[in-house]
């Protein structure tokens, strides 16, 4: 079963307020349970954290998906239990370094401090410095130098502790 | 032309300039909070950046983010739509300062027109007529309010200098009403705009709302484009829009179109802008405000005059000059907008929700403005205006059966919408006689309703 | 099990207030439960037998109902297994008797010969003499003398045998 | 004006007059199939009957169960809409004999137009400019088809006299052509019409099909309303029409105006009615044949001259004059109809099924004429023409670009259509240039496809 079929599993779910869903194949056996009290929203997959979407020239109108969660889209992170997402606080350009021939603040696998800079992001012209709100490792850069980003968007993947 | 266009708004309106901008080639950028990541106006737009959270402060209001995605992303002009930060001058002015190109008047004149007691004041001495109200620059204390009321004589209007949207006003019959209802009025003025600055104005009973539609370019040639009738309207939120107002003559109209355009050519305006009158029954005709952006109701007078007029305002904001002259300008038939909140038809409340077996409405003279598809969810941030059902017909009876063969097919399910109370208005004689004011809908409320009613959800824009 | 039958499915516990479907197949099992408080429409009988519409003013353009199979609609009719339907072979109006001072050609409870006329259907001005094709009983007389019926609405119920 | 109207047809004409008498306070009766049980039409009319099996035989081409329908439910008119009995001189005098007003010409007109060797004698007498071909009452055998094209000169077109919607028609550009085409087209003559009578016409080259829309009243007034240019074709099937056509001179439009109207006249023809032409290269232009009822385009017409045809039509069967003169006729702007097939847009195969995320195109200047909801299910049985895109701009330029914005925006899924063929078309230079003849979707022909693809599925009306 591919994460798309989840998803569109998931959605269904959701739409049709299921707290139950069970199937099994080559035409046997459904089981669907359906929330008594109807409470439609939520039920975001667990360890799935929705990723903004990148820019990209889109030509059809309504896209065919279902609309699910807002933030959430394109692809997504699974996130180990002591994992966390750094997001883009702001709409701008990313940057790995305070100049362009300037070392990059951190790579995958650098040990950072609380407070210590993790990436720039231009908005209007400002410089803004990113930093880390804990201690931590950071596991892998999501996004390429100079790359547009969005509000919300995740940036790295740190490990704590 | 522009190179890029970046639709700093949402909903049916970031959907208009979207469509305009794909005639005139030009590619653009949608901004959205989280809580629209599935609108349609993020699905149309060639991109789309997130701009914040839910919070239309954070997001659709962030000047900083607007203008950040708007250099990111590569736009050199910025359409602000209606609402929003269309009539906030600090918007236009940082949308120059970073090199976009805004489409809508100088940052001066969205700031002139925004502070009423000094449009006023202008209008008056450009031999604009005014309703009796306070001279100045306003008042804060309601000493000053009394003072004033018993100059005009009750009733009177209290006004928010920085108003809009029907905030901060209140109809005030005596000295009593006016003890508590100017203290309240302040403070709604204080909440929504930070200026506690008020005004009265004689309240004129039995009045129409009768707007004009102004088109100038920056090279101060100025037209109008006929008129609207907007009394249909529920706590000064308009509810259905007309062009013709179906008791102007000829005549009235050539005067206060003239009114209109001057109201324009004395402050040098440019781009599109609305000058709204209150139309009294004897036929003088006063000035209230002027709305410095492309208004809701555009479509009616696209309708009947054959322009364009957001592909138009876009043009002069390159630079254009404008085509035609003020002869040239033909009112062609009867036109109609309806608009379509998602709310409960009879206590007015928010009715957000998914959309299920959404039908719009179609065929001859039949146009459609909606946001909605089959399966969005209408959030519980924003403005209740989902669609928007405009009609046109060789006149106004004709108007009126395809406004009701159209409403009647139009199927939305899942949100409650007015589409009921539009059903009943256009069966009522006095609306298809043509003869109501801006009290015509206080008809339609029920008694029960609380009074809070109103306060309640976001606001449309008129 | 395609995400479009799922659908289906759950479209079908909306319409009828289910809380919980449960299938397995090659024809085995069937489990259904619906909501207690929940009365949105009635749920359908197994037997049920479709009747197309009867004539009636219709405001809503698109009906909320989801479209169903061709020909059912309106109220459903159960039959027993050793009964059958006479369904109109067209449009036009019902008459129980031969002319309006004759006694019927059949009540309920009238036992028939193949051949025997049941009603008369009048189109074009025409009477047309609708004979049963079999051997049985009238069990019940679905339509009123006079009414107007289109093709393929149910007249009579017939037992057999 | 009629107490109850049925409507004699289904999909989006039906839709289309359904609406119309809405307009005008007439209650409507659907017929239906068991298989449109579903269809928007049904769910729109304010009674629906069903009137038989799928087989278009047996329910929308059966004359007593639709006549009975009528009958019985208490109808006084029938409009037949486009198709099915629309050109059916039987029905038309089955309905006046049964006491019903017929919504179109009278049966003598239907059966005149119909056969086309006759309909070619009288437009020759009455000076309306025709192709040379076969004289007389036409041909069955191919000795005479051999001697008729030996001397017209080659290429030769081979038609059925009783034809339509490209049944039974074929080019020959040789002897050798026309003795392996001409049994072939008789023999599907005879297929769909039951007649062995052929006749031939001199085949033009790079020719255009400009048609022009007739409206007339019972007292024998006759108008046009300018002309549609219907030269996109596939297979003699319409795909796009518009109006004005791009290449018709003030001069030559009124020429032709007043052949097509002489051509009614002549007749003594009342009701809508269109009258083909094709349009020379060099400027001439010819009579092919007159279609007795409404057609698929006639959108395009109410766009460019803001007549409601459908409304039209009904009025004058109820005896009404025609309130305008020919003088009073203005074509505004441009119009374009895009007709949306359930169709592959590569291989046209039939594209039935249900039809998901449907989401119609929609703003200002785009109407949209469609038989689609979500849900619905696209049957087998009938014509492909699901849904029409028209629009409508200030001139043909704008009018493409509206066109692409709205076939972009227009969602169908769950079914294939035509769209992605539109945007192609929209695209090429010939188009936009509005240098085309009716040859001009051959070469969007794959030349892979089996040539019998157009043979299959069920044929559109023009």
């Amino acid at each position: 079963m591919e994460v798309r079929e989840l998803k569109a599993l998931l959605s269904l779910m959701q739409d049709y307020g299921l707290v139950e869903l069970e199937i099994e194949d080559k035409k046997g056996k459904v089981r669907l349970v359906r929330a008594t009290t109807e409470t439609h929203n939520d039920p975001q997959p667990r360890l799935a954290v929705a990723v903004a979407p990148t820019v990209a020239a889109r030509t059809a109108p309504v896209a065919a998906e279902k609309p699910s969660e807002p933030g959430a889209s394109a692809g997504e992170i699974q996130l180990a239990p002591n994992q966390k997402l750094v997001t883009s606080p702001m709409v701008g350009t990313f940057y790995r370094s305070p100049s362009p021939d300037a070392p990059p603040f951190v790579e995958d696998g650098t040990h950072v401090r609380k407070g210590q800079p993790l990436c720039i992001i231009e908005a209007m012209k400002m410089m803004n410095e990113i930093e880390s709100d804990t201690a931590g490792r950071v596991v892998k850069i999501l996004v390429e130098n100079s790359q547009p980003v969005e509000y919300g968007q995740p940036l790295m993947i740190l490990e704590i502790g | 032309m522009f190179k890029k266009l970046l639709v700093a708004n949402r909903s049916t309106i970031a959907i208009r300039i979207i469509r305009a901008c794909r005639e005139l080639g030009i590619p653009t950028v949608a901004v959205y909070s989280t809580a629209d990541k599935d609108s349609l106006h993020v699905r149309m737009a060639d991109e789309s950046v997130c701009i914040g959270p839910p919070q239309a402060e954070a997001s659709y209001l962030n000047i900083p983010s607007i203008i950040s995605a708007a250099l990111t992303y590569g736009a050199d002009a910025v359409h602000p739509g209606y609402g929003f930060l269309s009539e906030n001058g600090d918007f236009a002015e940082a949308c120059r300062r970073s090199g976009l190109h805004f489409v809508g008047p100088l940052a001066r004149h969205i700031r002139l027109m925004g502070d009423k007691p000094r449009a006023r004041r202008i209008m008056k001495r450009a031999g604009v007529p005014v309703l009796p109200g306070s001279e100045g620059k306003g008042i804060t204390e309601l000493k000053e309010a009394i003072a004033d009321a018993k100059r005009l004589g009750y009733p009177v209007l209290i006004k928010a200098a920085a108003g809009g949207g029907g905030k901060g006003m209140r109809v005030a019959r005596d000295e009593k009403e006016l003890t508590r209802l100017f203290p309240l009025a302040r403070g709604e003025s204080e909440a929504a705009f930070s200026s506690r600055t008020m005004y009265l104005e004689k309240y004129l009973e039995r009045a129409r709302h009768v707007e004009f539609q102004i088109l100038a370019d920056q090279k101060r040639n100025v037209i109008h484009l006929g008129e609207r009738d907007c009394s249909i309207q529920r706590r000064h939120q308009k509810v259905i829009e007309e062009s013709p107002c179906p008791v102007l003559t000829p005549r009235l109209r050539e005067k206060m179109g003239r009114a209109a355009v001057r109201a324009a050519e004395v402050v040098g305006y440019s781009n599109v802008g609305t000058v709204e009158f209150l139309l009294a029954p004897d036929g003088q005709f006063y000035f209230i405000e002027m709305n410095t952006r492309i208004q809701v109701e555009h479509g009616v007078t696209e309708m009947v005059t054959s322009f364009d007029l957001v592909k138009e305002s876009i043009r002069i904001a390159t630079g254009e000059s404008l085509g035609i002259k003020q002869k040239q300008v033909q009112i062609k038939g009867a036109s109609m907008e309806f608009r379509l909140y998602a709310e409960d038809p009879d206590t007015h409340m928010p009715s957000p929700g998914v959309v299920t077996n959404h039908h719009p409405a179609g065929g001859l003279g039949v146009r459609v403005e909606t946001a909605l598809y089959d399966g969005y969810r209408v959030p519980v941030h924003y403005d209740p205006l989902v669609a928007k059902l405009i009609v046109h017909a060789d006149d106004r009876r004709l108007a009126i059966a395809r406004a009701k063969a159209a409403l009647r097919e139009y199927q939305i399910d899942g949100i409650k919408t007015n589409i009921p109370l539009h059903l009943r208005i256009l069966d009522d004689p006095d609306f298809v006689a043509g003869e109501f004011a801006t009290d015509f809908l206080s008809r339609y409320e029920s008694s029960s309703e609380p009074a809070k009613a109103a306060a309640t959800g976001t606001k449309a824009a008129s």
